[in-house]
Protein backbone atom coordinates (compact mmCIF):
# COMPACT_ATOMS: atom_id res chain seq x y z
CA UNK A 1 0.00 0.00 0.00
CA UNK A 2 1.44 3.33 -1.16
CA UNK A 3 -0.13 6.59 0.79
CA UNK A 4 0.82 10.09 -0.29
CA UNK A 5 -0.40 12.47 2.35
CA UNK A 6 -0.67 16.00 3.64
CA UNK A 7 -1.45 15.25 7.21
CA UNK A 8 0.41 13.79 9.48
CA UNK A 9 0.18 10.00 10.41
CA UNK A 10 0.61 7.53 13.63
CA UNK A 11 3.80 5.55 13.80
CA UNK A 12 2.33 3.24 16.26
CA UNK A 13 -1.05 2.90 14.54
CA UNK A 14 0.09 2.44 11.12
CA UNK A 15 2.53 -0.12 12.49
CA UNK A 16 -0.18 -1.87 14.74
CA UNK A 17 -2.68 -2.30 12.05
CA UNK A 18 0.13 -3.28 9.49
CA UNK A 19 1.46 -6.19 12.06
CA UNK A 20 -2.44 -7.20 12.45
CA UNK A 21 -3.10 -7.73 9.06
CA UNK A 22 -0.01 -10.27 8.49
CA UNK A 23 -0.49 -11.44 11.77
CA UNK A 24 1.37 -15.12 10.07
CA UNK A 25 4.75 -12.86 8.77
CA UNK A 26 7.62 -14.14 10.83
CA UNK A 27 9.03 -10.84 10.49
CA UNK A 28 8.14 -7.18 9.98
CA UNK A 29 10.92 -4.90 9.35
CA UNK A 30 10.58 -1.00 9.59
CA UNK A 31 11.73 2.74 9.10
CA UNK A 32 10.72 5.63 10.09
CA UNK A 33 12.08 8.89 8.74
CA UNK A 34 11.34 12.11 11.01
CA UNK A 35 12.41 15.98 10.79
CA UNK A 36 15.59 16.31 12.66
CA UNK A 37 15.65 20.10 13.89
CA UNK A 38 19.46 20.85 12.23
CA UNK A 39 20.75 20.11 8.74
CA UNK A 40 24.69 19.92 7.42
CA UNK A 41 23.48 23.83 6.85
CA UNK A 42 22.02 25.26 9.50
CA UNK A 43 19.25 25.18 12.51
CA UNK A 44 16.12 24.47 11.07
CA UNK A 45 12.96 25.30 12.44
CA UNK A 46 10.02 23.27 9.64
CA UNK A 47 10.67 21.92 6.29
CA UNK A 48 8.53 21.81 3.61
CA UNK A 49 7.94 19.26 1.18
CA UNK A 50 6.91 19.53 -2.52
CA UNK A 51 5.81 16.45 -4.64
CA UNK A 52 4.93 15.38 -8.29
CA UNK A 53 1.59 13.54 -7.49
CA UNK A 54 1.06 11.70 -10.20
CA UNK A 55 4.69 10.48 -10.62
CA UNK A 56 5.93 9.54 -7.11
CA UNK A 57 2.88 7.10 -7.02
CA UNK A 58 4.29 5.86 -9.55
CA UNK A 59 7.89 5.96 -8.86
CA UNK A 60 6.54 4.38 -5.64
CA UNK A 61 4.78 1.45 -7.32
CA UNK A 62 7.86 0.50 -9.17
CA UNK A 63 10.69 0.73 -6.26
CA UNK A 64 7.47 -2.15 -4.67
CA UNK A 65 7.36 -4.43 -7.72
CA UNK A 66 11.48 -4.24 -8.47
CA UNK A 67 11.81 -5.49 -4.11
CA UNK A 68 8.91 -8.12 -4.74
CA UNK A 69 11.17 -9.05 -7.76
CA UNK A 70 13.90 -9.43 -5.50
CA UNK A 71 12.86 -11.19 -1.97
CA UNK A 72 9.86 -13.37 -0.62
CA UNK A 73 7.44 -10.50 0.41
CA UNK A 74 4.00 -10.85 2.36
CA UNK A 75 3.24 -6.98 2.46
CA UNK A 76 4.91 -3.56 1.93
CA UNK A 77 3.23 -0.26 3.23
CA UNK A 78 4.85 3.03 2.23
CA UNK A 79 3.20 6.07 3.65
CA UNK A 80 5.02 9.87 3.10
CA UNK A 81 3.74 12.96 3.39
CA UNK A 82 4.08 16.56 1.49
CA UNK A 83 3.33 19.61 2.75
CA UNK A 84 4.58 21.75 5.82
CA UNK A 85 6.45 19.64 8.48
CA UNK A 86 7.50 20.63 11.92
CA UNK A 87 10.40 19.38 13.58
CA UNK A 88 10.04 15.90 14.91
CA UNK A 89 7.00 14.89 13.33
CA UNK A 90 6.99 12.02 10.81
CA UNK A 91 7.71 12.05 7.27
CA UNK A 92 8.00 8.50 6.03
CA UNK A 93 7.04 5.24 7.12
CA UNK A 94 8.11 2.16 4.89
CA UNK A 95 7.38 -1.55 6.53
CA UNK A 96 7.79 -5.05 5.01
CA UNK A 97 6.37 -8.36 6.21
CA UNK A 98 7.69 -11.48 5.10
CA UNK A 99 8.65 -15.08 6.26
CA UNK A 100 12.28 -14.52 7.31
CA UNK A 101 13.92 -11.42 8.50
CA UNK A 102 16.32 -11.30 5.58
CA UNK A 103 13.85 -10.70 3.27
CA UNK A 104 12.10 -7.56 5.59
CA UNK A 105 15.38 -5.92 6.98
CA UNK A 106 16.67 -6.33 2.60
CA UNK A 107 13.99 -4.83 0.95
CA UNK A 108 12.92 -1.54 3.58
CA UNK A 109 16.64 -0.64 3.30
CA UNK A 110 16.44 -1.19 -0.43
CA UNK A 111 12.76 0.66 -0.62
CA UNK A 112 14.22 3.72 1.58
CA UNK A 113 17.62 3.82 -0.83
CA UNK A 114 15.79 3.93 -3.95
CA UNK A 115 13.26 6.28 -2.64
CA UNK A 116 15.46 8.61 -1.83
CA UNK A 117 16.98 8.61 -5.50
CA UNK A 118 13.73 7.89 -7.47
CA UNK A 119 10.47 9.44 -5.43
CA UNK A 120 9.80 12.84 -6.90
CA UNK A 121 9.97 14.92 -3.66
CA UNK A 122 11.42 17.78 -2.53
CA UNK A 123 12.51 19.33 0.71
CA UNK A 124 13.17 22.77 1.54
CA UNK A 125 14.82 23.74 5.04
CA UNK A 126 13.29 26.75 6.57
CA UNK A 127 15.61 27.91 9.06
CA UNK A 128 14.94 31.04 11.24
CA UNK A 129 17.51 33.18 8.55
CA UNK A 130 16.74 31.45 5.27
CA UNK A 131 15.16 28.89 3.42
CA UNK A 132 16.75 26.66 1.47
CA UNK A 133 16.05 23.63 -1.21
CA UNK A 134 17.99 21.08 -0.16
CA UNK A 135 20.61 19.20 -1.95
CA UNK A 136 20.99 15.55 -3.04
CA UNK A 137 23.45 13.42 -1.14
CA UNK A 138 25.98 12.29 -3.06
CA UNK A 139 26.41 9.39 -0.95
CA UNK A 140 22.63 8.56 -1.29
CA UNK A 141 23.36 7.65 -4.93
CA UNK A 142 26.37 5.83 -3.90
CA UNK A 143 23.73 3.63 -1.47
CA UNK A 144 21.93 2.46 -4.66
CA UNK A 145 24.87 1.63 -6.41
CA UNK A 146 25.14 -2.54 -5.15
CA UNK A 147 22.07 -3.12 -6.42
CA UNK A 148 21.54 -4.54 -9.46
CA UNK A 149 18.20 -3.10 -10.42
CA UNK A 150 18.00 -0.07 -12.90
CA UNK A 151 14.92 1.56 -13.54
CA UNK B 1 2.48 19.85 -24.51
CA UNK B 2 1.84 20.20 -20.48
CA UNK B 3 5.40 21.12 -18.67
CA UNK B 4 5.72 21.26 -15.02
CA UNK B 5 8.21 22.59 -12.94
CA UNK B 6 9.15 21.79 -9.54
CA UNK B 7 10.84 23.04 -6.43
CA UNK B 8 13.55 25.63 -7.09
CA UNK B 9 13.00 25.25 -11.26
CA UNK B 10 9.65 26.23 -10.11
CA UNK B 11 10.50 28.60 -7.68
CA UNK B 12 12.49 30.55 -10.35
CA UNK B 13 10.19 30.40 -12.97
CA UNK B 14 7.20 31.42 -11.04
CA UNK B 15 4.44 28.90 -12.42
CA UNK B 16 4.44 25.37 -11.69
CA UNK B 17 2.61 24.51 -14.96
CA UNK B 18 2.09 25.50 -18.83
CA UNK B 19 0.79 23.96 -21.82
CA UNK B 20 3.03 24.57 -25.16
CA UNK B 21 1.68 23.10 -28.47
CA UNK B 22 4.56 22.56 -31.14
CA UNK B 23 4.34 21.61 -34.99
CA UNK B 24 6.68 18.26 -34.77
CA UNK B 25 8.23 15.79 -32.32
CA UNK B 26 10.97 17.72 -30.65
CA UNK B 27 13.86 16.42 -28.53
CA UNK B 28 14.14 17.45 -25.08
CA UNK B 29 16.91 19.55 -25.40
CA UNK B 30 15.11 21.36 -28.04
CA UNK B 31 12.44 22.22 -25.86
CA UNK B 32 14.58 23.62 -23.40
CA UNK B 33 16.38 25.71 -26.29
CA UNK B 34 12.28 27.31 -27.12
CA UNK B 35 11.53 27.79 -23.44
CA UNK B 36 15.23 29.61 -22.89
CA UNK B 37 13.52 32.27 -25.50
CA UNK B 38 10.35 32.82 -23.33
CA UNK B 39 12.22 35.43 -20.87
CA UNK B 40 15.05 35.89 -18.49
CA UNK B 41 14.12 33.36 -16.09
CA UNK B 42 14.13 30.69 -18.21
CA UNK B 43 17.05 31.71 -19.23
CA UNK B 44 18.97 31.48 -16.15
CA UNK B 45 17.66 28.15 -14.92
CA UNK B 46 18.56 26.59 -18.45
CA UNK B 47 21.67 28.28 -18.75
CA UNK B 48 23.49 25.00 -16.88
CA UNK B 49 21.47 21.70 -17.05
CA UNK B 50 23.60 19.38 -14.74
CA UNK B 51 21.32 19.77 -12.07
CA UNK B 52 18.37 19.34 -13.69
CA UNK B 53 16.08 16.37 -14.18
CA UNK B 54 13.47 15.41 -16.69
CA UNK B 55 10.53 13.06 -16.90
CA UNK B 56 8.24 12.27 -19.77
CA UNK B 57 5.13 10.91 -19.08
CA UNK B 58 6.60 10.24 -15.45
CA UNK B 59 9.07 8.28 -16.70
CA UNK B 60 12.72 9.77 -16.29
CA UNK B 61 14.22 10.41 -19.20
CA UNK B 62 17.02 11.93 -21.13
CA UNK B 63 17.52 14.95 -22.83
CA UNK B 64 17.55 13.31 -26.56
CA UNK B 65 14.20 11.91 -25.90
CA UNK B 66 11.52 13.16 -28.44
CA UNK B 67 8.52 14.56 -27.20
CA UNK B 68 5.23 15.44 -28.89
CA UNK B 69 1.99 17.34 -28.09
CA UNK B 70 0.65 14.52 -25.80
CA UNK B 71 3.47 14.76 -23.74
CA UNK B 72 3.23 15.42 -20.00
CA UNK B 73 7.19 16.97 -19.29
CA UNK B 74 8.39 17.78 -15.99
CA UNK B 75 11.62 19.22 -15.13
CA UNK B 76 13.29 18.91 -11.39
CA UNK B 77 16.10 19.18 -9.31
CA UNK B 78 16.72 15.68 -8.01
CA UNK B 79 14.76 14.34 -5.66
CA UNK B 80 15.12 14.77 -1.94
CA UNK B 81 12.42 12.85 -0.22
CA UNK B 82 12.47 10.22 2.86
CA UNK C 1 17.32 -0.74 26.69
CA UNK C 2 16.83 -4.47 27.16
CA UNK C 3 13.75 -5.80 28.09
CA UNK C 4 13.65 -9.71 28.56
CA UNK C 5 10.00 -11.00 29.91
CA UNK C 6 7.52 -13.68 29.58
CA UNK C 7 4.11 -11.60 28.97
CA UNK C 8 3.75 -10.72 25.56
CA UNK C 9 4.54 -7.00 24.80
CA UNK C 10 2.83 -4.12 22.97
CA UNK C 11 4.39 -4.01 19.83
CA UNK C 12 3.03 -0.65 18.58
CA UNK C 13 3.06 0.94 21.79
CA UNK C 14 6.48 0.18 22.69
CA UNK C 15 7.81 2.02 19.57
CA UNK C 16 5.89 4.72 19.77
CA UNK C 17 7.38 5.28 23.26
CA UNK C 18 10.83 4.50 21.99
CA UNK C 19 9.89 7.40 19.27
CA UNK C 20 8.62 9.85 21.09
CA UNK C 21 11.56 9.31 23.54
CA UNK C 22 13.98 9.81 20.55
CA UNK C 23 11.72 12.83 19.09
CA UNK C 24 14.67 14.21 17.44
CA UNK C 25 16.49 11.21 16.22
CA UNK C 26 16.19 11.60 12.45
CA UNK C 27 15.91 7.42 11.94
CA UNK C 28 14.11 4.66 13.50
CA UNK C 29 14.39 1.60 12.11
CA UNK C 30 12.79 -1.53 13.84
CA UNK C 31 12.30 -5.50 13.79
CA UNK C 32 9.82 -7.16 14.83
CA UNK C 33 9.77 -11.08 14.81
CA UNK C 34 6.71 -13.31 15.18
CA UNK C 35 5.72 -16.92 16.18
CA UNK C 36 5.02 -18.48 12.79
CA UNK C 37 2.65 -21.62 12.00
CA UNK C 38 4.93 -23.46 10.44
CA UNK C 39 8.59 -24.59 10.43
CA UNK C 40 10.94 -26.28 8.06
CA UNK C 41 9.83 -29.66 9.73
CA UNK C 42 6.38 -29.47 10.45
CA UNK C 43 2.73 -27.17 11.24
CA UNK C 44 3.16 -25.99 14.77
CA UNK C 45 0.61 -24.52 17.28
CA UNK C 46 2.69 -23.04 19.83
CA UNK C 47 6.62 -22.34 20.43
CA UNK C 48 8.32 -22.53 23.96
CA UNK C 49 11.33 -20.58 24.49
CA UNK C 50 14.01 -21.31 27.55
CA UNK C 51 16.80 -18.83 28.68
CA UNK C 52 19.91 -18.39 30.19
CA UNK C 53 18.52 -15.45 32.33
CA UNK C 54 21.88 -13.94 33.74
CA UNK C 55 23.89 -14.30 30.52
CA UNK C 56 21.11 -13.46 27.68
CA UNK C 57 20.87 -10.16 29.47
CA UNK C 58 25.11 -9.77 29.52
CA UNK C 59 24.98 -11.39 26.03
CA UNK C 60 22.42 -8.65 25.00
CA UNK C 61 24.68 -5.60 25.97
CA UNK C 62 27.56 -6.81 24.68
CA UNK C 63 25.80 -7.07 21.42
CA UNK C 64 24.50 -3.33 22.37
CA UNK C 65 27.81 -2.17 23.14
CA UNK C 66 29.63 -3.52 19.77
CA UNK C 67 27.18 -1.72 17.93
CA UNK C 68 28.03 1.73 19.53
CA UNK C 69 31.39 1.61 18.81
CA UNK C 70 30.20 0.39 14.84
CA UNK C 71 27.67 3.08 14.25
CA UNK C 72 26.95 6.70 15.83
CA UNK C 73 23.36 5.53 17.66
CA UNK C 74 20.94 7.61 19.75
CA UNK C 75 19.47 4.72 21.67
CA UNK C 76 18.35 1.19 21.30
CA UNK C 77 15.64 -1.11 23.15
CA UNK C 78 15.65 -4.77 22.17
CA UNK C 79 12.29 -6.97 23.97
CA UNK C 80 13.06 -10.56 23.69
CA UNK C 81 10.06 -13.08 25.52
CA UNK C 82 10.43 -16.46 26.83
CA UNK C 83 8.14 -19.27 27.91
CA UNK C 84 5.14 -20.20 26.12
CA UNK C 85 4.09 -18.42 23.19
CA UNK C 86 1.01 -19.23 20.20
CA UNK C 87 0.69 -18.42 16.25
CA UNK C 88 1.43 -15.05 15.85
CA UNK C 89 2.46 -13.19 19.35
CA UNK C 90 5.59 -11.35 18.87
CA UNK C 91 8.88 -12.37 19.96
CA UNK C 92 11.41 -10.24 20.00
CA UNK C 93 11.74 -6.60 18.96
CA UNK C 94 14.45 -4.29 18.23
CA UNK C 95 14.28 -0.50 17.40
CA UNK C 96 17.30 1.45 16.77
CA UNK C 97 17.11 5.86 16.79
CA UNK C 98 19.82 7.56 14.62
CA UNK C 99 20.88 10.63 13.37
CA UNK C 100 21.03 8.87 9.85
CA UNK C 101 19.00 6.40 7.82
CA UNK C 102 22.24 3.94 7.46
CA UNK C 103 23.46 3.88 11.23
CA UNK C 104 19.78 2.31 12.24
CA UNK C 105 19.14 -0.36 9.30
CA UNK C 106 22.80 -1.37 9.75
CA UNK C 107 22.59 -1.34 13.64
CA UNK C 108 19.39 -3.59 14.19
CA UNK C 109 20.55 -6.58 11.29
CA UNK C 110 23.75 -6.55 13.13
CA UNK C 111 21.52 -6.60 16.44
CA UNK C 112 19.12 -9.31 15.38
CA UNK C 113 22.04 -11.47 13.61
CA UNK C 114 24.27 -11.62 16.65
CA UNK C 115 21.19 -11.91 18.97
CA UNK C 116 20.79 -15.02 16.88
CA UNK C 117 24.22 -17.00 17.65
CA UNK C 118 24.87 -15.13 20.91
CA UNK C 119 21.86 -14.89 23.11
CA UNK C 120 21.24 -17.49 25.02
CA UNK C 121 17.62 -18.64 24.16
CA UNK C 122 16.32 -21.30 22.84
CA UNK C 123 13.51 -22.72 21.23
CA UNK C 124 11.07 -25.84 21.01
CA UNK C 125 8.42 -25.68 18.55
CA UNK C 126 5.01 -27.83 20.32
CA UNK C 127 3.58 -29.21 17.14
CA UNK C 128 0.19 -31.53 17.07
CA UNK C 129 2.24 -34.71 16.72
CA UNK C 130 5.64 -34.01 18.45
CA UNK C 131 7.70 -31.47 20.33
CA UNK C 132 11.16 -30.73 18.80
CA UNK C 133 13.78 -27.99 20.30
CA UNK C 134 15.10 -26.07 17.22
CA UNK C 135 18.24 -26.75 15.71
CA UNK C 136 20.22 -23.46 14.79
CA UNK C 137 20.39 -22.75 11.31
CA UNK C 138 23.71 -22.80 9.08
CA UNK C 139 22.70 -18.95 7.32
CA UNK C 140 22.29 -17.31 10.26
CA UNK C 141 26.04 -18.57 11.35
CA UNK C 142 27.22 -17.62 7.51
CA UNK C 143 24.99 -14.10 8.44
CA UNK C 144 27.58 -12.97 10.65
CA UNK C 145 30.65 -14.00 9.24
CA UNK C 146 31.06 -10.43 6.98
CA UNK C 147 31.15 -8.30 10.61
CA UNK C 148 34.70 -7.75 11.68
CA UNK C 149 33.80 -8.02 15.02
CA UNK C 150 34.13 -11.03 17.01
CA UNK C 151 33.21 -11.64 21.17
CA UNK D 1 30.81 -24.83 40.72
CA UNK D 2 27.49 -24.93 39.69
CA UNK D 3 26.77 -26.45 36.73
CA UNK D 4 23.79 -25.16 34.35
CA UNK D 5 22.21 -26.63 31.61
CA UNK D 6 20.03 -25.88 29.20
CA UNK D 7 17.17 -27.09 26.54
CA UNK D 8 17.72 -30.35 25.08
CA UNK D 9 20.43 -31.19 27.51
CA UNK D 10 18.72 -29.98 30.34
CA UNK D 11 15.51 -32.47 29.13
CA UNK D 12 17.93 -35.37 28.34
CA UNK D 13 19.71 -35.09 32.03
CA UNK D 14 16.33 -34.00 33.98
CA UNK D 15 17.52 -30.98 35.75
CA UNK D 16 17.94 -27.93 35.51
CA UNK D 17 21.37 -27.13 37.56
CA UNK D 18 23.63 -28.77 40.16
CA UNK D 19 26.69 -28.29 42.56
CA UNK D 20 29.71 -30.14 42.35
CA UNK D 21 33.10 -29.58 44.30
CA UNK D 22 36.51 -30.50 42.51
CA UNK D 23 39.92 -30.39 44.42
CA UNK D 24 41.79 -28.50 41.36
CA UNK D 25 41.45 -26.63 38.80
CA UNK D 26 40.45 -28.44 35.52
CA UNK D 27 39.23 -28.12 32.41
CA UNK D 28 36.25 -28.22 30.93
CA UNK D 29 36.83 -31.04 29.09
CA UNK D 30 37.79 -32.97 32.71
CA UNK D 31 34.74 -31.80 34.06
CA UNK D 32 33.19 -33.35 30.97
CA UNK D 33 34.67 -36.92 31.74
CA UNK D 34 33.92 -36.82 35.39
CA UNK D 35 30.21 -35.81 34.37
CA UNK D 36 30.00 -38.56 31.86
CA UNK D 37 30.88 -41.12 35.10
CA UNK D 38 27.54 -40.33 37.10
CA UNK D 39 25.39 -42.29 35.25
CA UNK D 40 24.12 -43.19 32.14
CA UNK D 41 21.81 -40.17 30.84
CA UNK D 42 25.25 -37.87 31.35
CA UNK D 43 27.37 -40.57 29.12
CA UNK D 44 24.57 -40.21 26.69
CA UNK D 45 24.69 -36.31 26.62
CA UNK D 46 28.79 -35.93 26.44
CA UNK D 47 28.93 -39.16 24.06
CA UNK D 48 29.07 -36.26 21.26
CA UNK D 49 29.92 -33.09 22.51
CA UNK D 50 30.08 -31.82 18.63
CA UNK D 51 26.66 -30.04 19.63
CA UNK D 52 27.25 -28.79 22.91
CA UNK D 53 28.27 -25.37 23.84
CA UNK D 54 29.50 -24.02 27.30
CA UNK D 55 30.24 -20.74 29.58
CA UNK D 56 31.95 -19.96 32.36
CA UNK D 57 30.78 -17.03 33.84
CA UNK D 58 28.47 -16.32 31.12
CA UNK D 59 31.31 -16.38 28.74
CA UNK D 60 31.60 -18.41 25.57
CA UNK D 61 34.25 -20.77 26.59
CA UNK D 62 36.54 -23.33 25.04
CA UNK D 63 36.27 -27.06 26.67
CA UNK D 64 39.85 -26.78 27.50
CA UNK D 65 39.22 -23.17 29.47
CA UNK D 66 40.32 -24.18 33.64
CA UNK D 67 38.05 -24.01 35.76
CA UNK D 68 37.04 -23.86 39.50
CA UNK D 69 35.14 -24.07 42.48
CA UNK D 70 33.62 -20.22 42.48
CA UNK D 71 32.98 -20.73 38.48
CA UNK D 72 29.19 -21.15 37.02
CA UNK D 73 29.37 -23.68 34.13
CA UNK D 74 26.93 -23.84 31.54
CA UNK D 75 25.94 -26.48 28.84
CA UNK D 76 23.45 -26.06 26.65
CA UNK D 77 22.89 -26.61 22.43
CA UNK D 78 23.84 -23.86 19.80
CA UNK D 79 21.35 -21.06 20.61
CA UNK D 80 17.93 -20.85 18.75
CA UNK D 81 16.42 -17.02 19.95
CA UNK D 82 14.82 -14.09 17.72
Amino acid sequence: MIVIQKKSFNYAKELDIFSKKNKLSGAISSFLGKVRDFSNLQKIDAIFIEHYEKMTKFQLSRIIEEAKTKWDIDDIIIIHRFGRLKIGENIVLIAVASKHREESLRSVEFIINWLKIKATFWKKEIGSDSTKWVKQKESDTDKIKKYNTSF
Amino acid sequence: MKILYFANIRQEIGISEEDIIIENKISIFELIELLKKRGLKYKNVFSNVKNIKCSVNCIFSNFDTMIENKDEIAFFPPVTGG
